[in-house]
Order: C-alpha cells, then structure tokens, then sequence
C-alpha cells in the first residue's frame, strides 16, 4: 500500500462499494420461511421417526428382532413383543421412541432387516410437551402415513439400501427391496 | 466504592496493586460458546488470564468405553460440531488400525472429499466469528451464505447438515450420486470467488490490520511448546501437517501445498487459513476427478465391522434370528484384536489424535480423544499477557475454539 | 512398517543410556517405549532433546480388570511424542501403582503438559509432582471420585446429590 | 422563532409567543421521533440489503411498521432495576443521554425560515450539548454496579475527550471562514462563498468533522462503549425495557443531530441549487438521509478499532489534521 492509497482510504472504499454493490444488485440469499418458501430436505433427510405400515396387513412390517433396540447409542428406542406359541413368530406390542433422546444418525433404519423403520425426511415437528415427542407405535404408524401421503412413491429411503455398500453385506430382503 | 476494585494481595498482606477483576464467560458473546475467562485486568490490559472449562462436559470419553466401534462415531459427531465429519474420520482411522483394516479406495477419496468439505466449513464459521469479533458484520453473513451452500451439499451426501455420522469403520456409509458431484464441482468452480469478497472487505483494511498485525504472536519454538498446532502452529512458520506428514485417506494421492506464515501473529494465521481455503478447494476438484477412475466401486471395506457388535451396557437381549448374510451371524463379525491404536488427522481446527486401547471386546477399553481446541484454550493465558480485552476477543478467534470440541 | 529397523542405532543408543529405566520396547503401530516411573522424567527429557519436540499427547489409562493382557499397575500414564524433523512418532507408556498414583510432571519441558496432567489428575486421580497448579479442570472443584477410573460406575444405582448444588440451594435459601 | 408563510403570518402572530414555542418544539421532536424511529428501521433494512438479507418483513407491509412494534414491546417490558445500582443515577441516566443528544435539534435551522432557537452561540452550544450527552453514559457506567459497564463508561469518557477536541477544531475553520458561531449565519455566508458549500474548500475538516461524529455518536468502527463482542453490551448492559430504548433513541438522535450539524456546516443547509415550490425542507432532508446512510453503510463495512488505537488515531492523526487545516484556513482568510 503506498501512501497515496493510504490518505485516500482506497481499500476502505473499495469495501464500501463492494457492500453497496451487494445491496443494489445482488439478490436476497434469505427465505420467507414458511410462508412464501418452502424448505424441500434432500432425499435421505434424516427427520422424524416413523414406522412403515405394511399396506397387506394395516400393522407395522417390525418383525421385533431388537436390532434397532441395541444399535442405538441414545438407546431411546423401547420394543416389546410376545412369541405366538403356534407359529414361533414373535409380534411386536409395544414400540416406543423417544424423539427427544434422539440423536438422529440413522443406524437404526440401516440395521432394521425388513425396513420397517424409517427417519422420514418430515423436519416440522413440534411439541409443546414432552409426551407429544414420546411416540408410541400408533404415532409412529401415523406419523408414516402423514408422510407418505405426500411423498412420491415408490418411496425409498437411502438408509434402507445404502449406495455402495456391497450387496452381500445386505440380508435378503433388503437386497431386493425397491420401495414401497 | 470498593467493590469495582479489588485489592490483590501478595504474601505478606501488603496490597501491591489494584487490579480489576473480570468475568468473562460463560455466556459472553464472543467466547464462542461457554468458555469461561477470568480476568484481572490493570485498566484495560489483561494482568492474568484463567481460563475455566467443562460447561459442556459430556464425558465422550467415558461414555465411549460403554457403546461399540460404530457407536462411538456418534459420540464424535457432537465434540467439533462445526466439523464433524474431521471427527468421524479421525475415530474411524484408530479403528480401522487397530482392526486392520483399509477401506476401498473410492471410500478414502469420498473420505477426503467431505473432509476438505468440513474445513471450508469451519474454516468458513471461524473468518465469520473472527470477523464478527473484530466487528467486520458483514463478513459474518457472507460467510454463512457460502457455509450454507456447503451443508445444503452435505445434507444431501447423508441426510444431516451438522452431525453427520457419515463415516463409518472401514469405510462410508453411502456413496455419492451424480447430483452430489455436480453440485460440488460448481461449488468448487465458483468458491474462489467467494473468498474475494471476503478478502475486499477486511484483507488490505487498515482498521482489519492494525487489530491483527502485532497481536498474540508467538514465535515456532514456543508455537511447539504451547502444543498448538493446525493453522495456529502454520501461522507461526512451521509447516506441520499431519495430511503431509503421516498421509491418511487419499492425502498421499493429491497434490496440496502448506501454506505458513512469517511473523506468527493474528493476521498471518488469518493468510494461513485462507490460502488453506484454496487449497481446500483444490484437493476437492481433484478427489472429484479421480472418483471417475473408481465409479462403481463399493464404499466398505470387506472385513467392516457390522454397526451392530454387541455392547455391554444393554441388558442381555435375546439372540436375533440366524440368517444367511454377513450381518446376520454372529460368529463372522470381526473380532476386534486386543491392542491399541494411535491415529491422528489435521482436522480443521489443528491436530486431533485419537488413542484407542482394547481388550477384545465390542467396545473399546480406553478411548482418549486429543482435541486441538482443549490445547489451543489452555494456551490462552500465554498469549493472552500483555493485551487488551479487545485483543482477548481476537486472540480467542484466531484459535478457532470450539467449546464442544474442548469440553468432550 | 520397519519402525523399529530405522531406530535402530536410536534404540540402542537408548536402551543404553536407559538401561535401568526402559522396561520393554515394542512395536505396535508406533514405536512404545514402557519404561518404568523411576527416571521416565530424564528419558522423556533426553527424548525432547533428541529432537521429539512435539508432546501430542498425554494420557491416563486405567486397567483394572483389563483381561486379554497382564499389565504390571492399575494405571499407565501414556505420552506421545513426535519428531517434526524426522517425522517420528513415539510412544512412552509409564505404569504406575494403584496405591502410590502419582508420576513426575513434565510441565517443565512442555507448557502444553499443564492441562493435559490437570485432566489426567482430574479423571484418574494421579498426582503429578512438580506441577505448578494441579486443580481439577473439567470437573466441578469440589467433586467427588475419579470418573474415567473403571470402578467409577457410568450410572449411578442411587442419585446422590452433588454437594456444591446442595449449599448452593441452602445459601439461597438462607438469603431469602 | 421566525414564522411560516406569508398567509399564515397572521394567524400566527396571533398565539401567544410561549404558546407558538411550545407547539413548534412539539412537532420538531414528534418529526424528529419519527425520523429516529424510522432510522433505525432504515438501518436494518439497508444492513439487510448489503448483506442479502431480508431485514425485518413481519409486522404490516416490508416490515414498515416494525419500530413502533419495537416501541411498543419496550414499552411493556419490565424495567428491572438490578440490586445495588445507584439507583437515582441509574434511573436518570438514559434522561441525561437522550435530553442532551435531542436539544441540539432545535437549533438546527432546518429552513430559511424555520428555526426554533436561533442562537447567536448555535455551534458551541450544540458542541456543549455533545459533550454532556457523555455524561449519560459515564453515569450508566457507574450507577450499574457491573463491570462489563464500568468499562463501556470509561471508554465512553476517554473517547469524548480526545474527540471532541478534533471536532471542535474542524468546526472551527468553517467558523473560520464564515465569521459567526450562529448557524444560520453559517449557512447564508456558505450560499455566498464562491462554491455554496463548504465542503470543497474544507474537505479536510469535513473528513476530520465525520469520523468525529462517528466517534461522538459511538458508532461502527468507534463503538468502543457498547462493543458488543468485548464489553456485551457495555455502558447499558443492565438496562432493560423503556430505560434501554432511551440510550437507543439517544444513539440514533445522536446521529441525526451529528448529521444535521455536518449538513448545515459543510454542505449548505437548506440551500439547494433550485428552489423546489411546497417542499422547504426537502434539500435539507436529503442531504440529511444521504449523511445517514453513510452512518449505516460504515457500519456494514467495517471492522472495529481497539481502545488504544482509537485514541491514538484521534490525538495523532485527527487532531493534527484538524490544527493544520485551521491554520492554513486562517493564513488563507487573513492574507487572501
């Protein structure tokens, strides 16, 4: 800097035309949040809880093998289940998560053999008390169909089929899964 | 009035001086987060510095010894929140020695590749602060308006724009799309432009320099003792790196200078980091060309851990369903060999080394995570002597502390 | 990885100097020195003057109950140190007594071992001598127990209430 | 006070003299409130705008109606009153800021024919004024009993010195030249000069006079008493409710009459280059907005100067600069 741009301020009025520069022809990089822009999150978003209805059966597709119970590192997940004597096959009573506990990573929909549970890309959720963020598995169920009702179908969560990972890594059903 | 004043006193109860103690924290603006400062002050220059921390202590390190491999990479996404995926890889690097295991080769470049993502990002959120602090406002928001943009790009990379868990043990979790990498290039194309703006707002300004030249230098040697390291140590002259020195991922692969400062003082860290920018930027465009070599490659190594070894602090559940696949019998899952690892990243705050001992369990034995920021605050006192409270401000934005990060 | 080969003259020069000192020396992923308390603070010093100027690191381990291998004490006091000129990296691993837990300080080599040790002391309970401040720093001043050692319990059975929270209730109280 | 037009002439002379004063006063300060308001509303819109926000869009149309939500919510606010403050002090403090940074409006001739108190001392009076406006914040400082405040008042205090002084100087070449302390006088002798403004042949003292007044006014890059980053809030960091919105107005009269001030020295006044029928104050009032506009567009652009530095610029540089464009001023009146 010599000293003619020193006494004339020149790179101080180079910033103040850069500032009037951005305000007279740069455009807002700023939404109008909720009203006028609406907040699409990329696919795979990782928001609120559901658990997916199987459309056979109006139930939930958890097959309660407890994978999702131990994978997660906030263990706010609760299952419980009873064994039907005849068929050996276990039902799922009880499904609890608790939002609030949640640490949102995804490993749970990863591990989950059948996909039955989803981190669905539903970010605006709210709750003035902590039960409301307490869901039980009716929540949950509704929860899937507020949000498929607006999602494209076929549906199918990145987290369900990870890209790139191996196929052999993945259990049989996951493999040839398509979405739902 | 004697409660502005407090008389400190020395040995023999002969008052020597009056100093003005200062609180400075826990919830000031401008100490980035819950770092607390006291201060004694001889008008407005800082006589004694005391930095108190563990506002925001977790006990990731405890908690760590109690949850599996996988596991624990969520615990890391909350210790430099501003950079979590630096974290993620620094975890997944001590594992993956300890397994031995090496992830695929598209996963050490996609690896990269979100790593230089979390250095502009942070190195973004840290000019923002550091501006901020000194005043420059409009820095501030230009700044986000870019770091947006970047975690917009990582929401779609793995679905959460700050605590990612998007690394895994042996590899990635997902692979990129095509949409992410054209998104990135563009990114990568029009992001020096950016940093233009900022560098004609605050680079040449005169006000900008006389708040940075002269302030907190600290010459190599001392840089060394202090244990600082990343930009702070660079700024100071000494080009260590640990992405040149003890290559990881796909370091070894691209070509990047280290960019060092002369005089070690608040702007020539402020050079460092934004020449690291640029070359952020670079190693980007580069590990994007050569993911092309390695398109269809998987991102997980073969001997991956699955993310469900078992973890003592569960109550025993019953034994899942045995099933044909990797994941589903128990006998096949690795078992982690007894042993201890020592790894360490340039994250983009300094030098985060990751010490992991165990004992052949599912979880390790011993974790003990070294954060730059932790180092960096305890050498606050020290450079902190002999400047004013405005300095301070500076000085504890030319470190680029993150209280998550320190705290653990 | 040959880090032992390129040591080599390092080593010997080392075992000689240290003979008395240096318990084992293996190679893991970096070069370990187990040396034993008794003189670790000259070894650790003769290591910086050799050019390991950088202390990366400096922890506490606690292996109680730790199974898969037989460790000599409870706890182990690890430092790693790493040569900016060589680029070496090593790893001094110092056991020390369950009973009797305290270490030399090395403050006076590195400034940076100040809160290090201040942690170490904190989570694990050992003292190092010579240090010029030894408070607990992430931890509460007047907390209770070593929370890293493995006999601290991750939950507790029963909530017993931190004592700094309970006068602070009662002096508020008191004042209204 | 010097009346209206020419038909109104008669209307007016008929309210008594006190009564005339009384209701003038009212309107100046309700024009100046608005403007105040409004400039704050200006600020953080134009802020918003170079730095591709938005800025405040919520309440009635672009957010036109946000600073009287802002009163409004000020006003309902609890006035807490910490315990072991000076509490007269504290109390009449944000009174004695507000009061000093507001009178100075009145002496202002806002046209040729509109001034409410045509002083013959005008300029030093509202340097007075400037100078004790200080003093609201100095006692803030202390009455609040918080440290983070007592430092924001002693920086207050060392800044208004060693400004002040510069100021003065400034301003005095431009008495210089145009022979009076009355500002009225000021601006015709400015109408007179060969170049109508004061500013081409005083460009140093006008540099000098502004980075003055963003010192006096506490202002980006001098805001050393309220720092944010540094001292929180500094001087009125305990303030809350209406007393907070006090020292708020204060700042932003503050401006105004700093830029009022700058208006009538250097730039003209009223005078414009025509006369514009129905619109006396117009010229007056762009000159005044574009000055404004200054304020806020320094603050977007620039970083903060340290205490030592300010001071340093201030007795260095400022003050130099200002006796060396005084002297050459007075070698060149009396010689030329």
């Amino acid at each position: 800097m010599n000293l003619l741009q020193k006494i004339l301020l020149i790179e101080i009025w180079k910033g103040l035309f850069l500032t009037l520069k951005k305000m007279l022809f740069e455009r807002f990089v700023t939404i109008q949040y909720p009203e006028k822009d609406k907040v699409i999150p990329a696919p795979g978003f990782r928001g609120r809880h559901a658990l997916v209805r199987d459309p056979n059966t109006g139930d939930t597709l958890c097959i309660a093998c407890m994978r999702c119970v131990r994978v997660c590192p906030s263990q706010c997940i609760k299952v419980e289940y009873e064994v039907d004597k005849e068929t050996n096959k276990r039902r799922v009573v009880k499904y609890e998560i608790e939002a609030l506990r949640c640490v949102y990573c995804g490993y749970c929909e990863e591990v989950c053999p059948v996909n039955a549970i989803v981190l669905t890309e539903f970010f605006e959720y709210v709750g003035f008390t902590r039960d409301e963020l307490f869901f039980t598995k009716e929540k949950l169920l509704a929860n899937w169909d507020e949000f498929i009702a607006k999602a494209k179908r076929p549906y199918l969560n990145p987290f369900w089929k990870p890209r790139g990972i191996p196929e052999k890594f993945l259990p049989a059903r996951k493999r040839n899964f398509t979405g739902v | 009035m004697s409660l502005y004043v407090e008389v400190v006193k020395n040995g023999n109860g002969k008052s020597e001086s009056e100093y003005f103690t200062i609180n400075m924290g826990p919830h000031h603006p401008s100490t980035h987060g819950v770092l607390r400062l006291v201060l004694e002050l001889d008008g407005e220059t800082i006589v004694k510095c005391d930095p108190r921390i563990g506002y925001l202590h977790r006990g990731v390190e405890k908690l760590a010894e109690h949850l599996n491999y996988n596991q624990t990479i969520v615990l890391s996404d909350r210790l430099d929140y501003i950079a979590s995926a630096a974290n993620n890889i620094a975890f997944c690097l001590a594992f993956e020695k300890l397994l031995g295991i090496t992830p695929p080769r598209r996963a050490r470049l996609i690896r990269t590749i979100v790593n230089e993502m979390a250095r502009i990002s942070s190195h973004l959120l840290w000019l923002a602060t550091h501006a901020l602090d000194i005043g420059a406002m409009t820095v501030f928001l230009y700044c986000f308006r870019d770091r947006e943009w970047l975690l917009s790009i990582f929401e779609k990379v793995c679905g959460a724009r700050l605590t990612h868990s998007y690394v895994r043990v042996g590899g990635v979790r997902l692979d990129f799309t095509q949409e992410i990498i054209d998104e990135l290039r563009r990114f990568t194309e029009e992001f020096p432009q950016r940093i233009l703006d900022y560098e004609t707002l605050i680079d040449v300004n005169r006000i900008w320099l006389k708040r940075t030249r002269g302030v907190a230098v600290v010459d190599a040697e001392t840089a060394i003792n202090l244990g600082l390291t990343g930009p702070v140590l660079r700024g100071s002259g000494v080009p260590y790196d640990v992405r040149k020195f003890r290559p990881y991922d796909a370091y070894d692969e691209v070509e990047f200078e280290v960019p060092v400062g002369e005089r070690g003082d608040t702007y020539d860290r402020y050079k460092v980091r934004m020449k690291e920018l640029h070359q952020s930027n670079w190693i980007i465009k580069q590990c994007l060309d050569k993911l092309k070599e390695v398109e269809g490659e998987p991102v997980l190594a073969e001997g991956a851990p699955d993310l469900l070894l078992p973890s003592r602090i569960r109550e025993p559940e019953p034994k899942p369903h045995p099933k044909k696949g990797f994941i589903f019998t128990g006998k096949e899952l690795p078992v982690v060999p007894p042993g201890e690892a020592f790894a360490s990243i340039e994250s983009p705050k300094g030098e985060l080394a990751v010490y992991v001992v165990s004992d052949g369990g599912p979880n390790p034995w011993r974790l003990r995570i070294r954060t730059p920021s932790f180092v960096h605050i305890s050498a606050i006192p020290e450079l902190a002597k002999g400047h004013m409270i405005a300095d301070l401000v500076a000085i504890i934005g030319t470190l680029d502390v993150v209280l998550g990060d320190c705290d653990r | 990885m040959g880090l032992l080969e390129i040591a080599m003259d390092f080593l010997a020069e080392l075992r000689e100097k240290f003979s008395k000192v240096v318990l084992e020396v293996l190679e893991k992923d970096a070069l370990t020195i187990v040396c034993q308390r008794e003189g670790s603070l000259e070894l650790i010093s003769y290591l910086k003057e050799k050019g390991f100027k950088h202390l990366i690191d400096l922890c506490g381990v606690d292996y109680q109950g730790y199974k898969s291998e037989k460790k000599p004490e409870r706890f182990e006091v690890v430092y790693h140190l790493y040569n900016l000129d060589e680029k070496k990296l090593i790893r001094v691993k110092v056991p020390i007594p369950e009973n009797d837990a305290w270490q030399y300080s090395v403050t006076g080599l590195w400034k940076t071992a100040n809160w290090f040790e201040r942690e170490c002391y904190d989570m694990f309970g050992i003292v190092f001598k010579g240090h010029p401040d030894l408070r607990r720093l992430l931890m509460p001043e007047d907390w209770e127990g070593y929370p890293l050692r493995k006999d601290y319990p991750l939950f507790l059975t029963e909530e017993n209430e931190w004592k700094g929270y309970k006068e602070f209730l009662e002096s508020v109280r008191g004042a209204k | 006070m010097e009346g209206g037009s020419e038909g109104m002439s008669d209307i007016i002379a008929q309210i008594p003299y006190p009564l005339l004063v009384f209701i003038v006063a009212f309107i100046l300060v309700n024009i100046a409130l608005f403007h105040v308001a409004y400039l704050t509303y200006a600020e953080r819109k134009i802020i918003a705008r170079m730095q591709q926000r938005l800025g405040p869009n919520r309440v009635g149309p672009r957010g036109l109606l946000q600073p009287i939500a802002d009163v409004l919510k000020l006003l309902q606010k609890e006035d807490i009153i910490p315990n072991n403050v000076d509490k007269s002090v504290f109390k009449i403090a944000p009174l004695i800021s507000l009061v000093c940074a507001g009178t100075g409006v009145s002496l202002i001739p806002l046209w040729e024919k509109f001034v409410l108190s045509n002083l013959n001392v005008g300029l030093l009076f509202i340097l007075a004024l400037s100078s004790l406006s200080a003093y609201g914040v100095i006692l803030s400082g202390w009455a609040s009993n918080s440290r983070y405040a007592l430092l924001g008042g002693l920086r207050s205090s060392a800044q208004v010195i060693s400004y002040e002084i510069a100021m003065s100087l400034a301003l005095l070449s431009v008495v210089l030249m145009a022979g009076s302390f009355n500002l009225q006088d000021i601006v015709k002798a400015q109408v007179a000069s060969p170049f109508k403004v004061y500013l081409i042949p005083q460009v140093v003292a006008f540099f000098v006079f502004m980075v003055c007044a963003l010192a006096e006014t506490n202002r980006v890059p001098f805001d050393l008493p309220e720092a944010e980053t540094e001292l929180v809030a500094g001087y009125f960091v305990e303030y809350s409710g209406i007393r907070f919105a006090l020292f708020y107005l204060a700042e932003y009269f503050g401006m105004v009459v700093m830029s009022a001030l700058a208006v009538t020295c250097f730039l003209g006044g009223y005078a414009g280059p025509f006369e514009v029928p129905g619109l006396p104050f117009i010229w007056f009032l762009l000159k005044l907005y574009v000055l404004l506009f200054f304020y806020i567009w320094v603050r977007a652009t620039l970083p903060r100067y340290r205490y030592d530095q300010l001071m340093g610029l201030g007795w260095k540089v400022l003050i130099p600069l200002a006796l060396a464009n005084l002297f050459v001023t007075a070698f060149l009146k009396l010689y030329l």
